[in-house]
């Protein structure tokens, strides 16, 4: 047999640079993440500066309207109402959502009843009948909380009815061939077994909550950051009225981040393969 | 063409207007009309150039905007009624302490009802903003409002559904632009024959309006006006304007408006500084008025 | 479910729910609740008066222009993000984040960008369905078997042909599940977007109605679009259901 | 070693003489709507034996253990255990699935003592059970991991643990190696010959190999496709003394790997 | 029947002398990242024959078919098909996936023509050409059907088809099999041997059944785990022409297991 080939490839130091920056680039998604904000950023100043409209703040400005808006206390306290009913709304769909879903999930025939309800419901577009909520409910905590609900509850139901159905029936025939009870079927093995998908569906719902609390702040009467959206805008403070969408963006966006984070590490829906 | 942006949407309330627009319109102005979905996106529009014309209140923007901003006709004035659930309240000093609706933030609803509050020497617990006249009325009715303030319109239907409900609380002396007209500096230079012929329409229109105001429904048909209006809708539109034909200027407002608005909102908060100091010239622009009247007189 | 052996399909329970609305609505319990009877009445005077035609000509000339951006945008976007790392990385954060912000919170600013007119609206539509046509498209691209790569690769495919033979048909279920879910979420750009920003089309009617207490013509209304919304999604499925039966049990 | 292998023909279920049958199949059939995956099947299993059910895929093996478990109903015929008919899962029956059925959030000592913890047994004596049988599948250490930290062998491992835990009289077992690579199959195959040896209780088995089957059966019952009916029984008796090297080498062995693999190789497509 | 197996230690790859190397695979290293998967290896490939690759999982078997098919670079070392060094995938080489690869939106018939579809074949020739390999392996009558209409074995049959249908030389085989059932699998494996016969084709198949292995092989390579190695090198030299039976249970046959399972063992957990 001849071993006639030793050579190692000898690899142009040009290629190595090249490569070392293309596995640069692979591998630092943070870089990535820094860069296309300092874009986003410097063109949205650069257009700010221009400007292309009298309506279009700077980047800068908008930032020193954060600032004070923070400094002066009126961001703290606009989230700490928005955020009321969007946490009452959150946690009502939370515990009616998961529950209509699991029994759902359970009864064929409370399936059969409810679940095109909420499929419809959650394909319509749902802004529409925002503005009928003032109508019974009137234009307080509980017409937004109700906002929020409408929006958010189809998902965390038609979720957690997911889960239930896609619960492992191996798991469930186990419990069976052991003679548990129905309830300890469902408190034991369908519940802990739906859990990572529960989660995920409220996870949905928060995000769905979001867009409800705003649609609420912008439609029923302006509070929170609404107000400040509505406020600033009506008396052309437009820097302030961008870093209250701005804030309420990223307020979204952190929340959202963190609650994928605990699905991710604390639920490990990928660990339950087994 | 003259693009202009309301800030509401056509309803029977806008059908003066409307009317105005197609006498305009018979005069060779070409108008293109945008319903917005508040007062402050037709302000922001014209703001940012992407309307030439804008209905509203502006005074608060006036002060703030960088963009050159004025008002050059005035179009109704106030015409509001604090109204109380006979339930709860009786008259103004029972709303110490206790939560009103008014229109929006810095609105001149908000500023009439601080202006009483601070007249009676009472503070109210918490402003809510509930955009909408109607909304008001209807929040009255079904019980979720105790105290607002709402229009002529919604006077009526309170008084038609629950003539025992509600009182009306009294308020005198109070008078200001409720909507106006305003358009940027550059465009009222460059066209002014086409403002002068708006304004010509609209003034000459108001008082046609006040002297009969059952004028409205014919002109709408002549017009072709909001074609798909309801029934209801039409049944308004004689008793509407009937109300408001006292708080249809018959001179377009200017400068004295502008004096009485000056009063008005810094006491209101919405303007800032001393009203005697405030320049008319920094929020109005009176050629095209003045030429107009001028040119048809003064009633 | 079954009843006395027949199946009774599922979509089927929304007819019991519209009789007990027409038996609420009869017993004339809140004004909000017309009879459904009254209801259909006024879908059919609705729909023949002209500003309802109007409304939704503007309403669909919006949303089929921000819908083909979105398509056209999307889902080349989604598989080059499937395919090059690099360009996950760049644009990978942004679809997270919008996919799931409050977009309605930025119609404001949006109008600020586009104007007042259709040209905010269909941005908005744009920007309810791009994402999720996007990251529908990079999943169908990323679990795109390798063996079938490595197989049309193996018998000398060049990247243009593995792209057209193996990827974009591989991938086809799942970008046209995005594009399913773009539609619904497009149809409730549209809406929000006319409710808060320019009073046109489908919004201003809304409005209308709704100030006017007109609670007849302000449900048909809802219940046109909920309609077309459903209508929409179950075209969209119904051609999914197709490919996904060539795809079979992949 | 004899080898028991009646022609398909004159092949007569009731002629099958068992010594202590615990549990009876009796003129099973089952009908999955329009699907026939059984008919009339008729078989008697004995204490201490480890029986195979051997056949093509879809043939309803598996749906003939659930029918035995309990976990479905039979359209017509009746299960016997222990001479009382059965109407569902039973304490005396045991289930070991193919994928394991592990609850993933549950710890291996959780998982093993699930059964018990169903009986509502407090938890210091369940413990107990739990570590007695998860020592005795080699496991001893591994109490406190999850199902996800495990091999594939080692899960099933825990699987056969939790059924032996509840001490029930028959133990189910569907596939229980198909997940386990081969190389650690032999070793699990010795093992099972094991615990057959060990604990008096009857084994239901099913695989699709053949070697598998022969190796560790007591009894094998050949299948034939759908609808699934009772087409060979045949007893490998198997020296189990002999050196397991030497087993697979063995003829008679390799006289029934043969003649099952041509009773089944006109069934293969 | 002799078996010529080299003890570990004084192994030389450079002694195996071969006839008509089709493939050479030269000092043929690979990391991935940090990961040393495999270390120079040396082997030769001959016209006619099947050889095996054998190693516990992870050892750089799927690794070593990917650098000889061109579809992954080496690290360092080449490879040499005809004489000529590869740079990537050619069309003297064809593969057949564990998966089977078969595009499931495509027909058997475009499946197995695709390869000539990529090389720009006119639909008529290429479907003949499709239709002869699929007559093939067997599957005539299921020209029209979607993959996910067939069974595992028949789906692998479509791949094979695919690779003969572009009359490459050589054939390299990842685990075909391993999807298909056990009771196809023997089908199957006296099917390779029939196509090896008539072909004269280089295959190179991996494969983790020892029995299979030594079944079908002219040659088997076993590898060491990671980083793979070859760590010995086994020609069991069967008599192809007794029947397949008798084979399953030559002595010769069952040592060869033997000493690769006692080879292999070790590795097991
Ligand atoms: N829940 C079910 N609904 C409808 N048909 C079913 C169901 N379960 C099984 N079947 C059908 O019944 C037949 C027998 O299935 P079963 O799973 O018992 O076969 P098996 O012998 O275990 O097969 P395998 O060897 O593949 O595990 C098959 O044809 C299958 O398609
Ligand atoms: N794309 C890859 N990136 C990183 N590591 C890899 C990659 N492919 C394979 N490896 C690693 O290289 C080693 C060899 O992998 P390979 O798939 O060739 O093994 P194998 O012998 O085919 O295993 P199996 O028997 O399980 O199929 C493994 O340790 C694997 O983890
Ligand atoms: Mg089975
Ligand atoms: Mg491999």
């Amino acid at each position: 047999m001849s071993v006639m080939s030793q050579d190692v490839k000898v690899v142009a130091p040009a290629a190595t640079t090249r490569e070392a920056l293309r596995l640069f680039a692979e591998r630092r998604r943070s870089f990535w993440v820094v860069l296309s904000l300092a874009v986003l950023f410097t063109t949205w100043e650069i257009a700010g500066r221009i400007p292309i409209s009298f309506a279009f703040p700077t980047f800068l400005d908008t930032l020193a309207a954060f600032f004070e808006m923070v400094g002066d206390g009126t961001m703290i306290r606009a989230f700490f109402l928005t955020l009321q009913p969007l946490v009452l709304g959150v946690a009502v769909s939370a515990l009616l959502g998961i529950t209509l879903g699991i029994v759902m999930g359970l009864s064929d025939r409370v399936e059969w009843l409810l679940a095109p309800v909420f499929i419809v419901l959650q394909a319509a577009p749902m802004a529409a009948l925002v503005p009928l909520v003032t109508f019974v409910y009137g234009i307080g905590l509980v017409a937004k909380t109700l906002a929020v609900i409408m929006l958010a509850l189809p998902v965390i139901v038609l979720n957690s009815y997911k889960a239930v159905r896609h619960v492992n029936p191996s798991l469930v025939d186990m419990c069976r061939s052991f003679q548990g009870t129905r309830r300890q079927q469902i408190f034991k093995i369908i519940i802990p077994d739906a859990s990572p998908v529960l989660f995920a569906g409220l996870r949905l719902g928060v995000a769905a909550g979001f867009i409800g609390v705003m649609l609420a702040e912008l439609l029923i009467t302006p509070t929170g950051i609404g107000d400040l959206i509505t406020y600033h805008r009506s008396v052309a403070n437009y820097a302030h009225m961008y870093a209250a969408v701005a804030a309420i963006i990223a307020a979204s966006t952190v929340t959202l981040a963190l609650l994928q984070w605990f699905e991710t590490n604390v639920m490990r829906p990928e660990k339950r393969r087994s | 063409p003259m693009r202009v942006a309301f800030g509401d949407i056509a309803t029977v309330e806008t059908l003066g207007l409307l009317i105005a627009m197609e006498r305009a319109k018979e005069q060779g102005v070409e108008i293109e009309t945008t319903f917005l979905k508040s007062e402050d996106i037709a302000a922001q529009a014209v703001v940012s150039g992407q309307a030439d014309i804008g209905i509203g209140g502006p005074y608060a923007l006036l002060q703030k905007v960088k963009a050159p901003i004025r008002i050059f006709l005035q179009l109704s004035e106030l015409q509001m009624y604090p109204v109380v659930n006979t339930e709860f309240y009786d008259e103004w000093a029972d709303l110490d302490g206790q939560e009103i609706a008014v229109h929006s933030r810095g609105s001149g609803t908000e500023a009439i009802m601080q202006m009483m509050a601070d007249k009676h020497g009472i503070k109210y617990s918490s402003v809510a903003y509930v955009p909408g006249a109607e909304v008001r009325t209807g929040a009255l009715l079904q019980g979720n409002v105790k105290a607002t303030i709402v229009d002529s319109s919604g006077k009526r239907v309170l008084e038609a559904e629950a003539p025992d409900k509600f009182a009306f609380l009294p308020l005198d002396g109070v008078e200001a632009t409720d909507e106006a007209m305003f358009a940027n500096t550059d465009y009222l230079a460059q066209n002014p024959e086409d403002v002068a012929k708006l304004v010509e329409a609209v003034v000459t229109t108001w008082r046609e309006i006040a002297a009969d105001p059952t004028v409205v429904a014919k002109l709408r048909e002549q017009y072709n006006l909001l074609p798909d209006a309801t029934p209801e809708m039409l049944a308004e539109i004689e008793p509407y304007y009937s109300g408001m034909k006292d708080a249809l200027p018959m001179n377009g407002g200017g400068e004295e408006a502008a004096r009485s608005d000056f009063a008005f909102y810094t006491a209101s908060g919405a303007l800032e500084g001393n009203p005697e100091e405030l320049k008319v010239e920094d929020f109005w622009d009176l050629t095209a008025l003045n030429g107009v009247l001028g040119k048809i007189g003064t009633q | 479910m079954t009843l006395f052996g027949y199946r009774i399909p599922m979509m089927a329970s929304l007819i019991v729910w519209a009789l007990i609305w027409e038996i609420v609505g009869q017993l004339d319990v809140i004004f909000l609740i017309p009879p459904m009877s009254a209801i259909i009445a006024a879908g059919f005077d609705l729909v023949q008066t002209n500003s309802w035609q109007n409304a939704t000509l503007v309403t669909i000339r919006s949303f089929v222009i921000g819908m083909a951006l979105a398509i056209g945008i999307g889902v080349p976007l989604g598989v080059m993000m499937g395919r090059v790392k690099i360009i996950d990385n760049i644009f990978g954060l942004w679809v997270n984040i919008f996919v799931s912000a409050p977009l309605s919170a930025l119609v404001p600013v949006l109008m600020i960008l586009f104007g007042m007119g259709e040209a905010t609206i269909v941005v908005t539509v744009f920007l309810f369905a791009v994402w999720i046509i996007v990251l529908d498209a990079r999943a169908g691209v990323m679990q795109v078997p390798a063996s079938l790569v490595d197989m049309a690769r193996s018998y000398g495919a060049s990247q243009a042909t593995i792209m057209r033979k193996i990827i974009l048909v591989s991938a086809l279920p799942e970008i046209l599940a995005g594009i399913r879910i773009g539609v619904i979420r497009g149809v409730k750009g549209v809406v929000i977007g006319q409710i808060l920003v320019a009073v046109i089309g489908y919004g201003e009617l809304f409005e209308l109605y709704s100030r006017s207490f007109d609670m007849e013509r302000f449900w048909a209304l809802t219940m046109v679009l909920f309609a077309a919304a459903m209508v929409l999604s179950a075209i969209v499925e119904n051609a999914e259901k197709r490919i996904e039966y060539y795809a079979g049990a992949r | 070693m004899t080898v028991n292998a009646l022609a398909k023909e004159d092949f007569d279920p009731a002629s099958v003489v068992t010594h202590d049958p615990v549990v009876r199949v009796e003129a099973i059939s089952k009908h999955y709507g329009s699907v026939e995956a059984l008919r009339s099947i008729d078989l008697q299993f004995e204490r201490g034996k480890l029986t195979t059910l051997l056949g093509p895929s879809g043939c309803g093996k598996t749906t003939l253990l659930k029918i035995i478990a309990g976990l479905v109903p039979a359209t017509s015929g009746q299960i016997v255990v222990n001479g009382r008919a059965v109407t569902g899962p039973g304490p005396e029956r045991a289930f070991v699935f193919q994928d394991f059925a592990l609850m993933p959030w549950a710890t291996v000592l959780r998982n093993v003592g699930f059964g018990l913890e169903l009986k509502g047994m407090a938890a210091a004596e369940r413990n107990r059970i739990a570590r007695r049988y998860i020592e005795e599948v080699g496991l001893q250490g591994f109490e406190d991991k999850y199902p996800h930290e495990l091999s594939g062998g080692m899960r099933q491992r825990v699987g056969i643990a939790r059924a032996f835990a509840v001490n029930a009289d028959v133990l189910l077992l569907d596939e229980p190696f198909s997940a386990v690579d081969e190389q650690n199959r032999r070793k699990f195959q010795e093992d099972l010959l094991r615990l057959v040896e060990m604990e008096r209780k009857t084994f239901i088995f099913v695989t699709h190999s053949i070697e598998e089957a022969v190796y560790v059966s007591d009894r094998i019952v050949l299948l034939s496709p759908r609808p699934g009916r009772v087409s060979n029984i045949i007893d490998p008796r198997i020296d189990r003394t002999a050196n397991p090297d030497d087993i697979r080498r063995d003829p008679g062995y390799l006289d029934v790997v043969e003649e099952i693999w041509q009773g089944l190789r006109h069934y293969a497509e």
